[in-house]
């Protein structure tokens, strides 16, 4: 256990003086801001928001519909040569409620979903769920 | 501000109005109106490392009487709805909204709840919604930018 | 001992303002009643509930693997710190233990975590008094903590990173070279942003003698966290009742008995350098090994069943935070019910508020350190 | 002393005392003399024939937990209120959740629903189906509607 | 030859009185868009520094650096809807944003500027009660503030309008006691000492040397009228929300942004005239106007600095200072002018 110290108790007008040089001395430092649009943020690797799914992959076992938390995947018919996935079914997102906690990446058993860098997703209509053809594209060509 | 295409001051009116887009998506003042946790991430957009002011949208005014665009960041509850509603009204044309969160999209992870609103375009009309939970600040300013286009009447999605 | 506040006279008519929800100091959806005479505040009837989000309800709905994104919103500025709340109480019910080097990683994160959430909560403070610049200088620090998550964790503030039984993905030693150059130059800089508060004289006449909360009230409340380490109890969760590996690590908890918002401001800032030294001491003693108990494997996530019942509590940023978990031996749990610490520390706010200046509510109000995530739930 | 049913240790280590709801009041007066002076939480839960009130009591001093526990068949309990102040806002929350009405509260309202919510929403029968909309009148207080025309 | 004169001589041919009004008229019209164009660069400026001291970088998309961000935000207020709330006092409502622009534009009307080079004198009024008139156009902007809080009928319009008053009365009479002193020690040497050219012109060292003590008064006095931290209580953006000008949306909440920046350029204006020895500098001569502007904006950045840096000062502890402390420190300092304006005359 430690006790706090209060500080120093400074001369009122000298004390405002030293608070308006303590802040007034940054004007001195570089900006710290990255230009977004034209600087790309330094996000470390592991940094995920947008998932994909990779098509040959899925064997549609369900589980990731399963652990969804709050259920925003759900299982969709797609007719597609696949000699794994035998039911022909394949997960869809609903971005408008998943909430990025990769549980499905995690669970997945033949790493079909996984999580990618992308994170520029607004648009300007409320139409968010995304079929598994959209899910295997790159955010530029799901044009809706 | 309306239209006018027709007639001898068509083109004149025209240069207005784009001077008009021009001004209002360049002066974006967001009404500081944080709600949950996006509200943080709202607040990380105004800090230092993705500065907002870039944009002009520097001045996040207090009173809705004074802002043009209202960020709803964060989940929306029912017994929230009918005052986002009151402070909505209270702003003056033309205004804007920003859908932060997926919470403010659809009901996000508490859709299947009892108390949240799925979806804050069932209170107030949205111009861009900003998927994420939360979105990161660069996601927000991309849903800033892509706002901007639409006034300018140039937003491609 | 119960506190009774004095009941105002009823005759007269006061000045009834309405503050919130939309209001730039309630750090929130936080609504205050005040009756005023002139400048004065005369009672304060706090009404909450416009956050509250049914998270106990869902948490019931969910399997225990999935309740965590639930947590992770309640206290939105410190999700590491109420995840590991959660998993506290939910490995003791489904007889989990995490291994060594999970239980050192949690503690990294939990402390890295405060630091973020006390950076944050001092940003604001600083915006409640009118000091508009600060809370850049905050913001800039806790960006870099964010970052240190995101490199963990995929993600920047809601992290979801502690899972049942260990960690979710195992730190290299990149990360922990990145955590220990933060730990080296974060003291210099917390210095600074701490100098532009106290230095100022303004600053302390605001906040000294001001809302001035006795031990006795405090513990009546229910009071917990640097609130009341600022009335001058020395009660820390971590020391009281060490959970994970914090009996092994040296630390102090900081105390004041001045019970003033100055008090609580400066508690707040020596629990980051006490953070600081945790850390610091934790990246040396990690050891190596799994990151999280076999028994929890990721294919068998939805299979955990739960059996009888657990109260866990953890040092959160915000004071004591406690999960209560029911199980009945079903793979979801029975009742979920949370502890929050800062709805505690709201409810003293009329207590504290009676008498004093508007603008004193603001601090006073900014010193409780509010999330309404967690108030609500 | 007050006639204690049961007493068992949880899976956390805590002692749990389980006695009748008559003598509610009277065990947790003793056991605040004893220094249990810090309420730390109260949960109700909804065990679908009873209800079940859980008490976290805290002593500051010595760092012991003790857990009372009561049930009640006609969902009323007597209220702790007057002996902790923080006892106040928690009867006040699970009265809003499980709908416990605490006897002898002082200002017991719903917490963090609107006043004119219908039903309890953390009991187990509670219909997620019938969706509730939330309005707001010209006072500025809130109340719930089933029309969805009439609110959100 | 003065602005002014080479006016009337252009509109010489109307006659003697005509040409004076248009060139008063000009003249003021000139200053009307100096003090505006003045504002906007302010606010840039202000906004810049802003974001310096806070390591961001400000506005940089609008224009070369963003130097068109605040023609931006003037287009759209301009265009902005202009909420008339229905419980509102109409007139007054209506009229308090036009007051309170009015009265900063009338005090720009009266300072003298200096010369500037081959332009000559730029001052507008000639008057010998020119620091009488100053200090009351000074007073118009307070009432417009006032109106506009009482008339717009919010509870906190009304805590921003009280507020406002509270603090006028406080700093007002040690602002004017420490003006006394001044004209006390002109009076020593020049029979008009309210002309405030020549007040100014019988400063041998500007009068801020011997009268420290009524600078440190006068300008915190001028930081409290125009509203800024720590003196912005009646403002208050964390308390009460924005204080008098809640309910003003549009152009109307726009002459309050513009009026609340030009009240502290104007402030450090009078300082700067008053105190610091105003147009005159070494090499003095045409280039006073410029000697003047340079003052001005130390101070201006000066004070943005104190704005950025410090917190809110209580209301209560405010009147406090100002009657506990500023009004004896400025009756000291009349004191001591008064030894100082004795000890010149022997």
């Amino acid at each position: 256990m430690i006790e706090v110290k209060e500080p120093k108790k400074e001369i009122p007008l000298i004390g405002t003086i030293k608070a308006v040089v303590s802040v007034g001395k940054h004007a001195l430092q570089k900006p710290v801001t990255v230009q977004y649009p034209e600087e790309k943020p330094d996000y470390p690797d592991r940094f995920r928001f947008r998932i994909f799914l990779s098509l040959d992959d899925c064997v549609g076992c369900t589980l990731c519909e399963q652990v969804c938390p709050n259920k925003s995947i759900t299982m969709q018919k797609v007719n597609r040569e696949n000699p794994r996935n035998k039911r022909h079914i394949y997960p869809d997102v609903n971005f408008g409620t998943c909430t990025v906690c990769r549980n499905c990446e995690e669970i997945c058993p033949t790493d079909a979903i996984y999580l990618t860098h992308t994170f520029e997703l607004a648009r300007t209509r409320n139409s968010f769920t995304y079929s598994p053809e959209e899910l295997s594209l790159p955010e530029d060509e799901v044009i809706k | 501000m309306a239209k006018v295409k027709s007639g001898e001051g068509g083109a004149l009116t025209t240069t207005i109005d784009q001077a008009m887009e021009w001004a209002r998506s360049n002066s974006l003042w967001p009404l500081t109106f944080g709600l949950a946790c996006c509200a943080i991430e709202m607040m990380a957009i105004q800090a230092s490392n993705l500065d907002i002011s870039r944009f002009g949208s520097e001045i996040f005014r207090n009173s809705p009487r004074q802002s043009d665009l209202m960020i709803v960041s964060g989940t929306v509850t029912k017994k929230m709805a009918p005052r986002l509603r009151r402070i909505y009204d209270e702003m003056p044309y033309p205004k804007y909204v920003i859908a932060m969160g997926v919470c403010v999209i659809q009901g996000g992870p508490y859709h299947l709840g009892y108390s949240v609103v799925l979806g804050v375009d069932r209170v107030v009309p949205v111009d861009v919604y900003v998927p994420g939970c939360p979105p990161t600040p660069e996601a927000l300013t991309y849903g800033i930018m892509l706002l901007q286009k639409k006034i300018r009447n140039e937003a491609e999605r | 001992m119960v506190v009774e506040g004095e009941k105002i006279d009823q005759s007269r008519e006061w000045v009834e303002l309405n503050i919130g929800p939309q209001h730039p100091s309630t750090h929130g959806v936080l609504r205050l009643k005040v009756k005023l005479d002139g400048e004065t505040v005369k009672d304060v009837e706090p009404i909450i509930g416009y956050l509250h989000r049914n998270a106990e309800k869902l948490c019931e709905m969910d399997y225990y693997c999935d309740s965590l994104i639930y947590f992770d919103r309640m206290d939105y500025v410190g999700a590491m710190n109420m995840e590991l709340g959660y998993l506290e109480a939910a490995e003791k019910v489904l007889g989990i233990p995490p291994p060594e080097r999970a239980q050192w990683i949690r503690v990294i994160m939990a402390e890295l975590n405060r630091i973020a959430a006390h950076l944050v909560w001092a940003g604001a403070f600083g915006l409640d008094l009118g000091m508009l610049t600060p809370f850049f200088y905050c913001f800039i620090e806790r960006e870099k903590v964010l970052k240190r998550f995101t490199a963990v964790s995929e993600s920047r503030q809601q992290t979801n990173y502690m899972s049942i039984g260990g960690v979710y993905q195992d730190i290299d030693d990149q990360i922990i070279y990145d955590i220990e150059q933060f730990t080296e130059e974060f003291p210099a800089k917390l210095e600074d942003i701490f100098n532009t508060f106290v230095k100022n004289d303004i600053f302390i006449s605001r906040n000294k003698g001001v809302g001035i909360l006795e031990p006795e009230v405090a513990i009546d409340y229910g009071v917990t966290g640097p609130m009341l380490r600022a009335s001058g109890v020395e009660y820390d969760v971590r020391k009281a009742e060490p959970y994970l590996v914090y009996d092994k690590l040296n630390f102090d908890i900081p105390v004041s008995y001045k019970k003033d918002n100055l008090a609580r401001f400066l508690v707040r800032f020596e629990e980051m350098r006490q953070s600081i030294r945790i850390i610091k001491q934790a990246i040396k003693k990690i050891p190596d090994g799994p990151y999280f108990n076999p028994k929890a494997k990721k294919s068998l996530m939805i299979r955990l069943r739960g059996e009888g019942e657990a109260y866990a509590r953890t040092e959160s940023s915000k004071g004591e935070f406690g999960v209560y978990i029911v199980a009945d031996g079903s793979v979801k749990p029975y009742r979920v019910h949370v502890r929050s610490p800062a709805m505690r520390n709201l409810a003293v706010l009329p207590h504290l508020a009676k008498d004093v200046m508007i603008a004193d509510l603001f601090s006073i109000s900014g010193t409780t350190d509010l999330v309404f995530g967690e108030v609500d739930r | 002393m007050v006639e204690i049913i049961e007493e068992t240790k949880g899976k956390d280590g805590r002692r749990n005392l389980k006695v009748a709801k008559e003598n509610l009041v009277e065990l947790i007066k003793d056991l605040k003399s004893k220094g249990y002076d810090h309420l730390s939480l109260i949960t109700g839960i909804d065990r679908k024939d009873r209800l079940e009130v859980v008490y976290h009591l805290h002593n500051m001093k010595e760092n012991v937990y003790v857990v009372v526990r009561t049930e009640t068949m006609d969902e009323r309990m007597p209220s702790i209120s007057s002996l902790y102040a923080s006892a106040n806002w928690e009867e006040r929350e699970q009265y809003d959740m499980l709908g416990i009405v605490f006897e002898g509260h002082p200002n017991l309202k719903r917490m963090f629903l609107p006043e004119s919510w219908v039903g309890h929403p953390l009991r187990k029968n509670y219909d997620l189906s019938k969706v509730q909309y939330v309005n707001m009148d010209e006072e500025g207080n809130d109340y719930a509607t089933f029309d969805p025309g009439d609110g959100w | 030859m003065s602005v002014l004169e080479r006016l009337a001589a252009f509109f010489a041919i109307l006659g003697h009185y005509p040409a004076y009004i248009l060139a008063y008229f000009f003249e003021t019209l000139f200053m009307l868009i100096f003090v505006v164009v003045m504002l906007i660069v302010m606010i840039y400026l202000f906004r810049k520094y802003m974001a310096r001291v806070q390591l961001r970088i400000g506005p940089n998309r609008v224009g070369k650096a963003g130097t068109l961000q605040l023609i931006a935000d003037a287009l759209k207020l301009v265009g902005k809807e202009s909420i008339l709330p229905s419980r509102r006092d109409d007139l007054p409502y209506k009229i308090a944003p036009i007051v309170v622009f009015l009265g900063l534009i009338m005090a720009f009307a009266i300072i003298p500027y200096g010369d500037f080079y081959y332009i000559g004198s730029l001052t507008i009024t000639h008057s010998d009660v020119s620091l009488l008139l100053l200090f009351a156009a000074l007073a118009i902007m307070p009432v417009g503030e006032v109106l506009a809080g009482v008339s717009s009928k919010n509870k906190y319009a009304v805590l921003g309008a009280l507020r406002g008053v509270a603090k006028d009365i406080s700093f007002e009479v040690p602002m004017m006691v420490s003006v006394l002193a001044l004209v006390m020690m002109a009076s020593a040497r020049t029979n008009q000492p309210l002309n405030l050219e020549n007040l100014i012109s019988v400063q041998s060292i500007p009068y801020g040397i011997p009268q420290v003590i009524g600078l440190g008064v006068f300008f915190i006095a001028m930081i409290a009228r125009a509203a800024y931290s720590p003196f912005d209580m009646s403002e208050s953006d964390s308390e009460l929300v924005s204080g008098h000008s809640i309910e003003y949306s549009g152009m109307r909440f726009g002459m309050f942004y513009m009026g609340m920046f030009g009240s502290i350029f104007l402030g450090s204006m009078i300082v700067s005239l008053l105190y610091l020895g105003a147009y005159n500098g070494p090499f003095s001569g045409d280039a006073g106007f410029i000697y003047l502007f340079i003052k001005a904006m130390v101070l201006v950045i000066l004070s943005f600095t104190i704005w950025l840096s410090v917190p809110r000062i209580r209301i209560d502890r405010f009147v406090n200072m100002g009657w506990k402390y500023l009004l004896p420190a400025a009756i000291i300092n009349l004191i001591i002018a008064g030894i100082l304006t004795l000890g010149l005359s022997l």
